[in-house]
């Protein structure tokens, strides 16, 4: 009868309003589930993933030393260019003319973070940093030397930069 | 594709020539039978390709080659249809945008990447690009100092 | 009968005497007016910044997040800040909008959520009016902020604001139909429509107990309506985020959006306020039949305590829909409305016409 | 005669149209709708895209396969997985290079876990199209546990190309599984959850029931796939019909429901989660060991010819259709992408229905806009 169901369909409604309503109640009364992270005051205590992809960085030895040739292959590889190499010419101790890593131009502003770069460094000079604080002021501040001041190329034996292989 | 469904379409339109292609079979006809190509595919119940999931050009700089990726959600087949479109500027080819209404859309981007036209569609306009953009972007020798680096 | 302990009318009334001694007529009435209207902006402002804090922690709580809680201690400070904010923002000319009806708008709804706010009874003797048609001159004067609105979405030339504000128009007029009728039902409990008169007539128990089903089922539809009344919860057409941006005060910014904002939550805490006045006493302390330490204890509670503890309550309730339930459609809300809270209400008013007569109420 | 009411004489017939623009709430994206209004009735709707182009087909075209990945990332943000495997799929099928069993596992919980947090979005979002904006932190609140699996095995949360032409960039993170099977068991107390809050919801059923029917041939014709086809009937699950990676090994049910309204494409989406959820326990457990990649040249070169390659996103049927001349770049690469078709039978499915509907409509297809304009 139609009156029948206009009644029952007042109490389902009714019934299923409530139900919803127990879940917002429930979250009400359980504060513990709050998932908010409270950022700028836990900062000190903030941990990153271990792998966490904050920016490219060329990882420098306690005396200052890099692992970056100059070949170029990462800036051949980068999809968007925005990695510019510039290397000199130098003579080093065995006479012959060599080239030299001066300035590794890392544009953090245009990098799309594709780990091609760091994938197909053949001496695994680059590496990802877990700093995430990138805003700046000044849009200049974005184009990275990645070279520190005064660092040198690491000299090493051959044979043991093949068993290091990146995992 | 079974062998005899090859020879019915064979005999059917005598110009189409089938290729076995890497995916689907390919199936190459001349742009002023297409439309009767593509009904022929949709309306018979053998066939029955009702599902037309891509359309898409492709620029060899002396013609343009059209592609018509079909499915028959029937009898689960796929067929690619391919044509093809001489000279580079104010070409044009029939609609099938009547057959398969998604073809519409499809169209316009063509239209709007690559300058190919379609008689009697029914809103022949650009897609993305603004009305009064000049050039067709996807076209091989199409260029744009600005934003196009040359390195 | 319960021994009122907390009685403000000798208060008012010491006030009223020292005026008249030494000032003569017309002026002791303006200042005892400009008192009044002091103290109901002060408590219009303050009541309303914290009923927007309140609303945004209690939302935050149930979408397990803190809520405000950067300026001043827990957030306590963050109306007051936004509230700054919205002054100093620069009001935005409209161009070929109606200047004068575009700035009209925003008092008008202001002004009739003042007007509802005087005829509330917050303890004994402590109200502004006393109508002996309180519940009358309520509905009559709440009906008035939806020609605000209508303003305001018409003269401020924008088609989201227009449609905004023609949906705010149909729902709130029908709506003030069975907000009438269900306060109705407990017209007929209390025989009286002096706002004083039915607190009264709740000393020995609140409607809501004594006249049991009815009164719940009044309940319900007042709290439906009421929501539907101000615009809030599942029938929020008028400002329909999704749908408008932000129907009616689209275009309005700086101090004319804020009054919008307060008034809206003015509205909720007038329509609270009554709810909790008519059906659970108002500021009538609890009663549970003989236990006579238990209710001589509740009597040394404060009313305004008692009455401020009800409207929050009756405030939780309707923030409850709100972040709960998705929205009506427009024709949803009308067939809610005629189809289902009207014949309710006529029955329930056909049975409490019923009961009343047999005194089958407590 | 003044200026204005020259003006306001001039519109008097024209029809009532405003503009969900580009800038709107409810279109999830760039996207405008321009819509012809009579009172609240919805009777005309022209979808207008394009703000987002940026001519990834045009710039993939300068560069190398394993260079695409950074780009198909950006297509449908939410699949990023799927679409990247999607090119990956047919680069490596035209190289005819068999993937390892391990790669392939991986790449299918990939999918999925992208797929649930896709569709855990669409629900938040369409919860707030709607009006219920708790839905919106619900459902964030449960996505947060899948980024974070993804953020400590990629180190990236939304877009990670990480799976590159021949396998994957590098090996996944050690405690990979067990945080998957611990979100499983999270997931699987609050996903009743949301049923209890919104499907179940007398409001929420007025306001999807019978609204934007999509008939099963409409979807056919207008090449509706994904959640919003099978809506209507329409059996479109590539997992299905041309199953890859690992989902032949996988027992799983295609949803499909004939009524085709936006309550029945809500309802597809919330079963297909919990398919989902299906697929990732009879996979976590049995990853096979084995080395991440296979042996892959430093550049690919694909021999001449034109290849196609279809994979499910969360969305529908995603296509990838390279022709290439046996260069280092693709001579032309198409993406075939679902929310391009999906999105022009709104005119269709909106008109004659209400601005509320439309909203409600254009949720449940589950728009999102880079899809479209690429």
């Amino acid at each position: 009868m139609e009156i029948i169901t206009y009644i029952t369909d007042i109490f389902k409604g009714l019934k299923s309003l409530w139900k919803g309503m127990m879940i917002t109640g429930y979250y009400f009364v359980h504060p513990k589930e709050i998932v908010t992270q409270r950022y700028p005051e836990n900062r000190k205590t903030l941990v990153m993933f271990e792998r966490f992809k904050g920016e490219v960085t060329m990882p420098h030895d306690e005396n200052n030393q890099h692992s970056c040739t100059g070949c170029g292959i990462c800036e051949t590889n980068c999809p968007n260019g925005s990695i510019e190499i510039i290397t000199r010419k130098e003579v080093n101790e065995s006479g012959k003319l060599e080239r030299v890593i001066e300035k590794h131009i890392y544009h953090l502003s245009m990098c799309t973070f594709c780990e091609l770069c760091i994938k197909t460094c053949p001496s695994n000079a680059l590496a990802w940093g877990n700093e995430f604080e990138h805003a700046v002021f000044d849009r200049h501040k974005l184009t990275k030397v990645l070279n520190k001041p005064g660092s040198s190329l690491k000299k090493e034996p051959k044979e043991k930069k093949l068993e290091e292989v990146k995992n | 594709m079974t062998e005899e469904l090859f020879n019915i379409l064979k005999s059917q339109f005598e110009s189409v020539e089938i290729k076995e292609g890497k995916n689907y079979p390919e199936f190459y006809i001349p742009a002023s039978e297409l439309t009767t190509f593509c009904k022929f595919l949709k309306d018979d119940d053998r066939f029955s390709f009702d599902f037309l999931f891509n359309l898409t050009a492709v620029d060899w700089i002396e013609y343009f080659n059209l592609v018509y990726h079909l499915e028959s959600t029937k009898n689960n087949k796929c067929i690619v249809v391919k044509s093809k479109v001489e000279g580079r500027d104010n070409v044009s080819i029939d609609t099938v945008s009547m057959l398969w209404p998604a073809a519409e859309f499809f169209e316009r981007e063509v239209f709007d990447l690559f300058g190919i036209n379609f008689n009697n569609h029914p809103d022949m306009r650009r897609l993305f690009l603004e009305e009064n953009w000049n050039g067709h972007p996807l076209r091989k020798d199409y260029i744009d100092e600005i934003n196009i680096i040359e390195r | 009968m319960t021994s009122v302990i907390y009685d403000f009318t000798p208060l008012t009334q010491s006030i009223d005497q020292f005026l008249t001694k030494n000032l003569s007529q017309g002026w002791a009435l303006t200042i005892e007016l400009v008192i009044i209207g002091l103290v109901f902006l002060l408590f219009y402002a303050v009541i309303g910044l914290y009923l927007v804090l309140a609303e945004r922690r209690v939302c935050a709580f149930m979408q397990n997040r803190l809520g405000p809680n950067r300026v001043g201690p827990g957030g306590f400070f963050q109306t007051i800040a936004d509230l700054i904010k919205l002054l100093l923002k620069e009001l935005i000319p409209i161009r070929r909008a109606d200047k004068f009806l575009f700035n009209l708008a925003p008092f008008i709804v202001i002004i009739a959520s003042f007007m509802a706010i005087a005829a509330i009874p917050f303890a004994k003797g402590l109200h502004a009016i006393d109508f002996n048609i309180g519940i009358f001159y309520v509905i009559a004067v709440s009906s008035l902020g939806v020609v605000g609105i209508l303003i305001a979405g018409w003269s401020s030339n924008s088609k989201y604001s227009l449609i905004g504000a023609m949906r705010s128009g149909a729902q709130i007029v029908s709506y003030e139909l069975s907000v009438g009728l269900s306060l109705l039902t407990i017209v007929i409990f209390a025989g009286s429509m002096q706002l004083s008169e039915v607190i009264q007539s709740q000393a020995d128990g609140w409607w809501i107990w004594k006249g049991h089903i009815p009164a719940v089922v009044a309940f319900l539809v007042f709290m439906i309506a009421s929501t539907a009344e101000t615009n809030r919860g599942p029938f929020d057409l008028a400002e329909a985020e999704s749908e408008l941006t932000a129907g009616f005060h689209t275009e309005y910014s700086g101090i004319k959006f804020a009054f919008f904002f307060l008034a809206e939550y003015m509205n909720m805490f007038i329509v609270a306020s009554f709810a909790a006045t008519m059906f659970f006493g108002g500021w009538m302390p609890l009663h549970i039949g003989g236990w006579d330490t238990f209710n001589h204890i509740m009597d040394y509670i404060p009313p305004i305590i008692w009455y401020f503890g009800k409207t929050a309550l009756m405030i939780y309730l309707i923030m409850w829909f709100k972040w709960t339930f998705p929205r009506l459609r427009i024709d949803q809300l009308l067939t809610l409305e005629w189809k289902y809270l009207l014949p309710i209400n006529l029955v329930n008013i056909i049975i409490v016409a019923f009961i009343s007569w047999k005194h089958w109420h407590f | 005669m003044t200026e204005e009411i020259k003006e306001i004489l001039f519109t008097e017939h024209e029809e009532y149209m405003i503009n969900m623009g580009p800038q709107h709430p409810s279109t999830h994206g760039v996207l405008r709708f321009e819509v012809f209004l009579k009172g609240e009735v919805v009777t005309r709707l022209v979808p207008h895209c394009g703000y987002i182009h940026r001519g990834i087909e045009k710039m993939c075209e300068k560069d190398t396969y394993p260079q695409i990945i950074h780009l198909t990332d950006r297509m449908d943000y939410f699949s990023a997985h799927m679409n990247n495997e999607a090119v990956c799929l047919c680069v490596e099928n035209a190289l005819q290079v068999e993937v390892p069993e391990r790669v392939k596992y991986i790449r299918t919980i990939l999918a999925e876990l992208g797929r649930l947090a896709s569709h855990q979005l669409w629900w938040c979002a369409f919860g707030m199209d709607l009006g219920a904006l708790t839905t919106f932190f619900y459902g964030l609140r449960d996505r947060e546990k899948i980024l974070d699996i993804f953020e400590e095995s990629f180190g990236s949360r939304l877009l990670h190309s990480f799976i590159t032409p021949g396998g994957l960039m590098h090996d996944v993170h050690p405690n990979f599984q067990n945080r998957i099977k611990e979100f499983i068991k999270y997931f699987r107390k609050k996903l009743p959850e949301y049923d209890q809050l919104l499907t179940g919801n007398i409001i929420f059923q007025n306001r999807t029931k019978g609204i934007g029917q999509l008939s099963k041939e409409d979807a056919i014709a207008y090449g509706i796939t994904g959640p919003s086809g099978r809506g209507s009937g329409f059996s479109c699950d590539i997992r299905k019909k041309y199953p890859y990676s690992a989902y032949p090994y996988v027992q799983f049910e295609e949803k499909l429901s004939e009524v085709g309204d936006t309550f029945s494409r809500y309802k597809l989406r919330i079963d297909e989660m919990w398919e989902s959820m299906k697929i990732i326990e009879q996979l976590v457990d049995n990853i096979p060991e084995g080395d991440y990649t296979a042996k892959m040249k430093a550049v690919l070169r694909l021999p001449e010819g034109e290849y196609f390659q279809k994979v499910e996103t969360a969305r529908g049927e995603l296509g990838v259709y390279i022709v290439s001349d046996g260069n280092k770049y693709p001579y032309r690469i198409k993406f075939r992408t679902p929310n391009f078709s999906n999105l022009f039978i709104m005119n269709k499915l909106a008109s004659g229905g209400k601005i509320a509907d439309l909203v409600a409509i254009s949720g449940s297809l589950d728009l999102i806009i880079p899809d479209i304009d690429r």
